[in-house]
């Protein structure tokens, strides 16, 4: 299996161009066979890593533009490795929540395809270009999800996902075509290859401003504070699949791109603009908590909820340290599950009541137990409660931030309050107290397809909240190797103090 | 008494003249068939046209680099080359337009075909040569062609289009000759090179009517690559014109301004006179940014992309402003990348075109006609959708490889600055390009008619010329290099 | 007293003449004065030409000359085909009378 | 007097004492998913025999490690399996057994087993009666799985466990708008709590290298003592959250809006007691730091008497139980931070018995009086409910620390340390607080079963709990009588682990009339308690009740007054303004104005494209114009200068 990665990315495309010869009846079994396929390539990709070795995995090379040094270098370590695998789960997952009913459904499907194959694409290439080619791709579907299958505003609220990512990362673009320069400066010949341009060492005024060009684009994505107010229109329209896609995967391009991009290539401008970012951060987890803690739709509470948390998987990233990074990734992933599951239970009841105002429920732990369980399960998991998923990654993430700061680190820890305060008291406004409103005396417990997305949500957030080691060790080793080259490459003191220096394989060992 | 000069065969190397002759003579058949019988199909035209077309693109192959002949006032250098292979190839794609399933009537009459010959020989003869004289004939040839063909449309707007369109032309062949004089007044030849020794040797004095010279040469190109605020013709021209010359009109003609301009400026602007790459710098950035802004707010399609292809235009004459070979051989390789997605775009806009349905009381193309497409007609609404976000600038699609070379090409002659510039263009152009994606993605039909009013016009060899523009802008990624090879290798060649 | 007549007043006149020419471009609003005005601008060229090539003593300024007359005249026929279209359908050859496209 | 056992078993003779160990732990969670299962249909009464004889497996397993452990068998330890290890940290599931955690595992067990039986009677008209089983038990295994943890991360597992569980429980009849919000109040107040824990925590990882206890306690020396003080102050906050130590203790009181089971259990005998246990746990490192402990011991002893005064006006029989709770916990922390650690542990303990009976008999009587929690309108029920007046009067008396009762001992041995240590204002406290107890749980017990029936206005016909129950509760109440009789057993048993307490020389020869003046207080508050009720309206007139303290004392300090005004509030109009005002109206309309500038700048240039075609040459001449100009402005830029100067000059 050389070309397993490559297989990986364009399978879903191919299947895609091949889904509008199957029938408009049989088109759900279809994908979702097909996304299940695409789900079990990426285990064996897992199965065949091997999390001992150091460096890029499963490396395929070729030329596409040599005079340009644009080149297709795509490989995985232990990081992008679950991202994509996170990726190819949620979007079974989403294929799998669609109703029959769903109008367009073709149409549907065969995008969520097209969007699987972008979001694959952003994870395992290692070309700068690409990178971004397959980063602005990843748009277009998702622009088609918002804006056909949304709400009322959905028109505005996918122009506006469009226009400010794009706008955000064809910055980002300037700044890699910038990267490209220096480095054919450097080295006399042109290449986007980022295992190439690790080895770059910039003075540090260059590092500064390559990196703020980065990180408007990866800002915006992530969405940082105060780039984020596209997020909740694009939730608060996008249709149930779209919500956990995107809340789920395409969001953790941003972060990925910060450990990917920013840390490695510009480790004194990382340091150097350490504080600031922190503070942002800081902003998202206790404001946006308290933003979702005011919402009255359930919807736009569970995407606030989401953007505090990708504050704390920032913090996570500029700890630093091992345990920070780590934990940051883990917690991608476990934000990517429960928020998804989140969404999907909120699509749940939308699907009965076509509401999602939490003040039109009230009582439903009564009407609907088993829904009421697993939503109560999956409040306490983003709540980050031990043994379950969400504390995991929170706590690595929190312990590494804590150690650059201690007064940042206790508010940071605040989210633990927070949270607890805008998801519960959602709780309890969505499930306990009687039953008033008639409408909702009569509605129908979970159905079978709910719970086929369900349950393995989770199963999942249990188990991997038990055993998180499976992950957490490909994970480190990687997350070691970034940190130790960002050390090797650090020119300043202040960067080669804060960046611990680790040792790792052969000297590891020794 | 002056004794007779004798000029030998070969000297005049006929061979370097042997393209135009080709496209001239074509055009002359032509008429002279239908002198002979008239009222033939226009299907002989079209595919005489293309035969002569395809012997005149022969001939350009045939010629070597780096050869003058005929006195000296063709010049076939490595752009020359390549800018003529442009022109054939985007002609002939243009012709198959002629096939179009309605009967209109320009398309009857033999004389629009010979007068696209005379126009594609004008252009040749204006990209050909480093001779101030056969440049403005040359220029002058084509312009007049394109003005009559543009009125051959036989609608009142085309007359208007044509009248504001020639109007103009002239004032601006005015600003050519003043300035070409002043250059001649000032160096005794008209032949560029020399005109460019005796500056040197001189050093670019005295200045000031270098520069004067210079400002009238912008004016007169302005107004060909219709630059803020020269442009004003373009929308209107466009809109009175028909698609599939609007279309035509976006490409060609502008290629080959570029070339003259990147002849004449690119010693300027690297002559220390930095007056000239100043005024450039802010021409390029005006145009950009006002084009999008106005393109923002259009409410027809054909006039939208009107503006948007001033703005590329904008786009591109960064290139030469930077004047590096990396920037002209990046203006090449964009204008490929752009010429199919915009020929494409145009060509919908042609097939769409049918008789008789009004969707607005002005426009005929506008965006409510594309409202719900893709419920009518998915596959003609995802070709559109392609070649919009191709022009938008989305990776993997064609345009973007170019837009991607041409910032690089900024940030490398360090105009950072520039480069930010134009990556927040493209960023403003997005949304103009995106609300066509929405009408016809995200909205609901508004007529109540079915999908085949959108193909109404669409003949076999329309559909095969949107066949290939679609195929090109998915898979271009994969023809970026053997372009930009060539284009570096010819710009190189003729030393830019 | 003896005066000559030099280069630069040759340049003057045809500087003059052609931005007269210009003027007219702008404040006309008649087509046909308005194609006049144009001429004037080429012309006025040509005698710059002619001059500076008699002041250099070859022949290629009056060669332009000559192929700028040229192209002159076929401008002419074209602008008066068009100018007598508008003509028959609108009887009239105001420049205000051709403002249907704007925007 | 003192019992002397001298015959010996080893229990790892028959029985892996790590088995032992897991089903200890295990049982309850298998007992919890049972009940879980069968969570939404109706009632089984099956559910709550299994439920309850797993929990009592796991008592059985628990009393076997113990005497494995007293008869000198070694420390237990087992570690599971790894669970967070990322950088350096790592963290397993590992559990230990030593005499500590033995201890509380027992109390913990007998007491959950007692009430999980109890709990069949009292719950068996409820149709959650599965659920209520399950999250029981669910609770005995966080519990559990907090005692027996062998490091910090561990402990917070349960730490949380139960708070999840009490918040389930708390709000467990969840159609009760004032049930489920005690429910949030008190997870978000643990919360708040638990976030000094987990800083405490990210502390000892970031200096110590390890969460495991017997590590970090063997490098306790190497570190800093203002790091060590932080670490303490900081656990002592998560400590304050779960034990419902001032200011923390308003979710405590509104926590009686649960079952009584589940107060009995979980805010009486087991959970509010995790954050004594956790300075116990953690006294190596509150014993470098004395200051630290002399706060928790005044914290402490201000508390108690601050709980025992509201405990005396109020008219909820259980809101009052609680108070006393709140109030002897404090005890239990003056000892904690004076540094008797194993007083602390032995007050917990017995405290447990007697309190845990409390709540079961406050039970009988709500059953009795239909869920009615107001004493005023009670009165005589000894009458019909002889048993539970009997169990609750040995309780009070037990609370009231009367000897030979296990009150007696623990509590006194508090007041000597406090004494022994010269803190005679903790001293005077607790002395003072020791008479306010008796008053309230005599007056209690006076209101409830003593005077006339006054329930019978209400038309309230009570009656006595189910056989079983009262048995189920006996052995509390045998326990509540003789614990204190095994004082010397416990000191050599815990004082294995825990540091012994040394009395001072001086103190012997006092000590007898320091038990003689605390007793007396006691008896005097009891014999207030039953003489102010021999008057008709108890001891509280219409003319006291009027005056300010009383109101005061009513209103709990009016703390859950400005804490709703101070806190809670100002949050929720917070975030409104947050959302309202800055995100849509600054942070979204700054986006927005930006491509709105962008448009209208093209609407307001529209006109430049009139379409007239003599402006277009206008344009067209302007740029050359403008062009020329600045050319030439351009070329003669330096003549230019020099002629403004000359102007100028």
């Amino acid at each position: 299996m050389n070309h397993i990665l490559t297989i990986l990315i364009f399978f879903p495309a191919l299947a895609g161009l091949m889904g509008f010869l199957v029938d408009k009846k049989s088109i759900k079994p279809y994908v979702v066979s097909i996304t299940l396929i695409e789900l079990f390539i990426s285990l064996y990709l897992w199965y065949g890593f091997n999390s001992a070795e150091i460096g890029m995995q499963f490396v395929e090379q070729a030329n596409l533009i040599e005079a340009f040094g644009v080149q297709y270098l795509i490989g995985i370590d232990g990081i992008s490795l679950f991202l994509v695998i996170l990726s190819t789960f949620m979007t079974l997952i989403g294929v799998v929540s669609i109703s029959d009913d769903t109008e367009d459904l073709r149409e549907l499907l065969l995008t969520i395809l097209f969007l699987e194959m972008t979001m694959v694409g952003v994870f395992v290439v290692l070309d700068a270009i690409l990178f971004y080619l397959f980063w602005e791709l990843s748009l277009v579907p998702m622009l088609y999800i918002i804006g056909a299958w949304g709400g009322n505003k959905r028109v505005y609220a996918s122009i506006k996902f469009f226009l400010y990512t794009f706008t955000g990362s064809i910055i980002m673009l300037v700044g890699m075509l910038y990267m490209a320069y220096l480095y054919y400066q450097a080295s006399g010949t042109w290449s986007f290859s980022l295992l190439e341009w690790y080895r770059l060492q910039l003075p540090l005024d260059y590092q500064i401003w390559l990196f703020v060009a980065f990180f408007l684009g990866l800002a915006i994505k992530v969405p940082m504070f105060p780039f984020h107010t596209w997020l909740p229109y694009a939730h608060g329209q996008a249709p149930t699949v779209g919500s956990v896609i995107l809340a789920a995967v395409l969001l953790k391009m941003g972060t990925y791109g910060f450990i990917r991009l920013s840390l490695p290539l510009y480790p004194d401008a990382t340091v150097y603009f350490l504080t600031p970012i922190a503070i942002l951060s800081l902003i998202m987890i206790i404001y946006t908590a308290m933003v979702a803690y005011a919402q009255k739709d359930l919807k736009q509470l569970v995407a606030y909820s989401s953007i505090s948390h990708m504050g704390v998987i920032i913090l996570g990233i500029f700890a630093l340290n091992p345990e920070g990074i780590t934990g940051s990734i883990f917690l991608m992933i476990s934000h990517g599950i429960v928020s998804g599951a989140l969404f999907l239970l909120v699509g749940v009841i939308y699907d009965r009541r076509h509401t999602k105002m939490i003040d039109e429920f009230g009582g439903l732990a009564s009407v609907m137990p088993r829904y009421a369980l697993i939503f109560g399960i999956m409040a306490m998991a983003s709540v980050g409660l031990p043994l379950t998923i969400g504390f995991v990654g929170e706590f690595l993430s929190l312990v590494g931030f804590y150690k650059y700061s201690h007064i940042m680190g206790i508010i940071a820890t605040g989210t633990v309050v927070v949270g607890a305060i805008y998801m519960l008291s959602a709780y309890k406004r969505t499930f306990f107290g009687k039953v008033v409103n008639s409408e909702n005396s009569k509605l129908s417990d979970l159905n079978l397809r709910e719970y086929l997305t369900l349950i393995p949500l989770t199963i999942l957030v249990i188990v991997l909240g038990i055993y998180p080691k499976p992950i957490l060790k490909p994970v480190d080793e990687s997350v070691k190797a970034i940190i130790s080259l960002m050390h090797q490459k650090a020119v300043t003191e202040e960067a080669k103090k804060i960046i611990p220096n680790i040792k790792i394989g052969e000297e590891a060992r020794k | 008494m002056i004794e007779p000069v004798s000029v030998s065969f070969e000297s005049l190397k006929i061979a370097t003249l042997m393209p135009m002759l080709l496209a001239i003579s074509g055009g002359l058949l032509i008429l002279l068939i239908d002198l002979l019988k008239s009222h033939l199909d226009k299907s002989i035209y079209i595919v005489l046209s293309v035969m002569f077309i395809l012997m005149d693109l022969g001939s350009v192959l045939s010629l070597e680099l780096n050869s003058r002949g005929f006195f000296d006032v063709i010049f076939i250098d490595g752009i020359a080359m390549l800018s003529q292979i442009v022109i054939l190839v985007a002609s002939m794609l243009f012709i198959a337009f002629a096939f179009a399933s309605n009967r209109f009537h320009e398309y009857q009459y033999p004389e629009f075909f010979a007068l696209f010959l005379f126009m594609t020989a004008g252009f040749q003869f204006m990209v050909a040569s480093d001779n101030l004289i056969t440049i403005f004939v040359g220029l002058e040839t084509a312009s007049l062609s394109l003005y009559t063909m543009i009125v051959l449309h036989n609608k009142d707007k085309s007359f208007e289009a044509a009248i504001k369109y020639f109007t103009m032309g002239a004032v601006a062949a005015g600003f050519y000759a003043f300035g070409s004089m002043i250059l001649y007044g000032l160096t005794g030849s008209v032949e560029l090179y020399k005109i460019f020794e005796v500056l040197e040797a001189r050093n670019f004095e005295p200045m000031i009517l270098v520069i004067v010279s210079s400002l009238f040469f912008i004016g007169a190109f302005g107004f060909k690559l219709a630059v803020v605020p020269f442009h004003t013709w373009g929308p209107d021209v466009y809109e009175g014109s028909s698609a599939a010359l609007a279309g035509y009109i976006s490409i060609v003609p502008k290629i080959a301004s570029f070339v003259v301009v990147m002849r004449i400026f690119e010693q300027l602007i690297h002559s220390g006179v930095d007056w000239i790459q100043g005024v450039l710098y802010a021409v390029v950035v005006i145009t950009m940014t006002m084009a999008n802004i106005w393109a923002l707010i259009q409410n027809d399609v054909k006039r939208m992309l009107a503006y948007s292809s001033i703005s590329h235009t904008g786009f591109v004459m960064s290139a030469i402003m930077i004047g590096t070979t990396q920037s002209n051989s990046g203006i090449f390789l964009y204008w490929i990348m752009f010429a199919f997605a915009n020929l494409g775009a145009f060509a919908m806009l042609w097939a769409s075109r049918k008789r008789g349905i009004r969707y607005h009381e002005r426009y005929d193309h506008p965006f409510e006609k594309f409202a719900g497409m893709v419920k009518l007609m998915p596959l003609g609404a995802v070709m559109m959708g392609l070649f919009m976000l191709t022009l938008a600038g989305i990776p993997p699609f064609s345009v973007f490889w170019g837009k991607l070379y041409l910032i690089s090409s900024a940030i490398n002659a360090n105009y950072t600055g520039l480069a930010i510039i134009m990556a927040l263009n493209s960023a403003i152009a997005v949304f103009y390009y995106l609300k066509l994606v929405i009408f016809m993605f995200l909205k609901d039909p508004v007529s109540s008619l079915d999908g085949s009013a959108y193909m109404t016009n669409a003949s076999i060899s329309l559909k095969v010329v949107l066949g290939i523009s679609a195929f090109f802008t998915v898979v271009s990624i994969f023809f970026v290099n053997p372009i930009l090879e060539m284009a570096s290798y010819f710009v190189a060649m003729s030393g830019f | 007293m003896n005066l000559s007549i030099s280069l630069e007043h040759y340049l003057l006149l045809s500087s003059i003449l052609f931005f007269i020419g210009l003027y007219g471009v702008i404040v006309r609003k008649n087509l046909l004065m308005l194609f006049f005005a144009t001429e004037i601008m080429l012309n006025a060229v040509n005698i710059g030409l002619v001059a500076i090539s008699n002041y250099y003593g070859d022949l290629t300024g009056q060669m332009f000359a000559f192929f700028i007359i040229a192209i002159a005249a076929s401008e002419v026929a074209i602008g008066l085909g068009l100018l007598v279209i508008w003509f028959k359908r609108h009887n009239t050859v105001d420049l205000d009378s051709l403002q249907s496209m704007k925007g | 007097m003192n019992f002397d056992i001298n015959l010996n078993i080893n229990i790892s003779n028959f029985i892996d004492t790590s088995t032992l160990l897991y089903i200890a732990l295990f049982s309850p969670i298998v007992g919890s998913l049972i009940a879980g299962i069968y969570g939404a249909s109706p009632k089984r009464i099956g559910i709550g025999i299994i439920v309850s004889s797993l929990i009592f497996l796991s008592f059985l397993a628990s009393a076997g490690l113990f005497l494995h452990l007293y008869f000198g068998g070694s420390i237990v330890n087992v570690r599971m399996m790894d669970w967070i290890s990322a950088g350096d940290l790592s963290v397993p599931f590992g559990f230990v057994a030593d005499q500590v955690s033995v201890t509380m595992m027992l109390v913990v067990t007998l007491v959950s087993t007692i009430v999980h039986i109890y709990s069949i009677g009292y719950m068996e008209k409820d149709k959650g009666f599965n659920r209520f089983f399950s999250y029981l038990s669910a609770f005995v295994f966080s519990m559990m799985f907090l005692v027996m943890s062998d490091n910090f991360l561990g402990l917070f597992i349960g730490w949380e466990g139960v708070g999840l569980c009490s918040w389930l429980l708390i709000g467990f009849w969840y159609e009760r708008e004032s049930a489920t919000w005690a429910a949030n109040e008190a997870f978000i107040m643990n919360r708040i709590a638990d976030l000094g824990m987990l800083i405490g925590i990210f502390l000892i990882y970031w200096h110590f290298g390890t969460l495991q206890y017997d590590e970090v306690f063997a490098k306790v020396n190497s570190i800093p003592v203002d790091i060590i003080s932080m670490i303490a102050i900081f656990l002592f906050i998560g400590a304050m959250g779960k034990s419902a130590q001032f200011p923390l203790h308003t979710w405590l009181a509104d926590a009686m809006e649960g079952p009584t089971p589940v107060s009995a259990l979980i805010h009486a005998a087991t959970m509010v007691t995790a954050g004594v246990y956790l300075v116990i746990r953690a006294n190596e490192i509150f014993a470098l730091v004395p200051e630290v402990g002399y706060f928790i011991a005044s914290l402490g002893a201000f508390v108690a008497l601050f709980a025992a005064t509201m405990a005396l006006v109020n008219r909820d029989i259980k809101r009052v139980i609680a108070y006393s709770t709140l109030s002897q916990l404090g005890y239990m922390f003056v000892a904690g931070g004076l540094g008797a650690y194993w007083i602390a542990l032995f007050h917990l303990v017995t405290h447990a018995f007697f309190k845990a009976l409390l709540f079961l008999g406050a039970g009988n009587v709500m059953h009795a009086m239909e869920d009615e929690l107001n004493i005023m309108k009670m009165g005589g029920l000894r009458k019909v409910m002889l048993g539970t007046a009997l169990l609750m009067l040995i309780a009070s008396v037990a609370l009231s620390g009367i000897y030979p009762f296990a009150g007696f001992f623990s509590k006194d041995k508090i007041l000597e340390v406090a004494f022994d240590t010269h803190n005679y204002i903790l001293w005077g406290t607790l002395w003072l607080t020791a008479g306010l107890t008796a008053f309230y749980s005599f007056r209690i017990v006076m209101l409830v079963f003593f005077g006339s029936a006054r329930y019978k206005d209400f038309g309230i016909h009570p009656h006595e709990a189910h056989g079983f129950m009262l048995w189920a509760m006996t052995p509390l109440a045998v326990l509540a009588i003789v614990a204190g009789l095994f004082e010397h057993q416990f000191i050599d048993f815990v004082t294995k682990i825990l540091p012994v307490y040394n009395f001072s020389e001086g103190i012997h020869e006092i000590i007898g009339q320091l038990v003689m003046v605390t007793t007396a207080i006691a008896v005097t508050g009891i014999t207030i308690a039953v003489l102010s009720n021999m008057f008709k309206e108890g001891l509280f007139t219409n003319t006291f009740k009027s005056n300010f303290i009383y109101k005061l004392l009513d209103n709990q300090y009016y703390i859950p007054k400005i804490y709703d005004e101070v806190f809670s509030k100002p949050y929720r109009e917070l975030s409104e303004l947050f959302w309202k005002s800055v995100d849509l109206k600054i942070v979204d309309a700054t986006v927005d104005g930006i491509a709105n500038c962008i448009l209208s700048t093209g609407e307001n240039t529209r006109g430049m494209q009139s379409g007239n075609l003599s402006i277009m040459l206008r344009l067209m001449v302007i740029g050359i114009t403008v062009l020329l100009i600045s050319a030439i402005l351009y070329s003669y830029a330096d003549s230019i200068l020099t002629l403004l100067q000359g102007v100028l000059n």
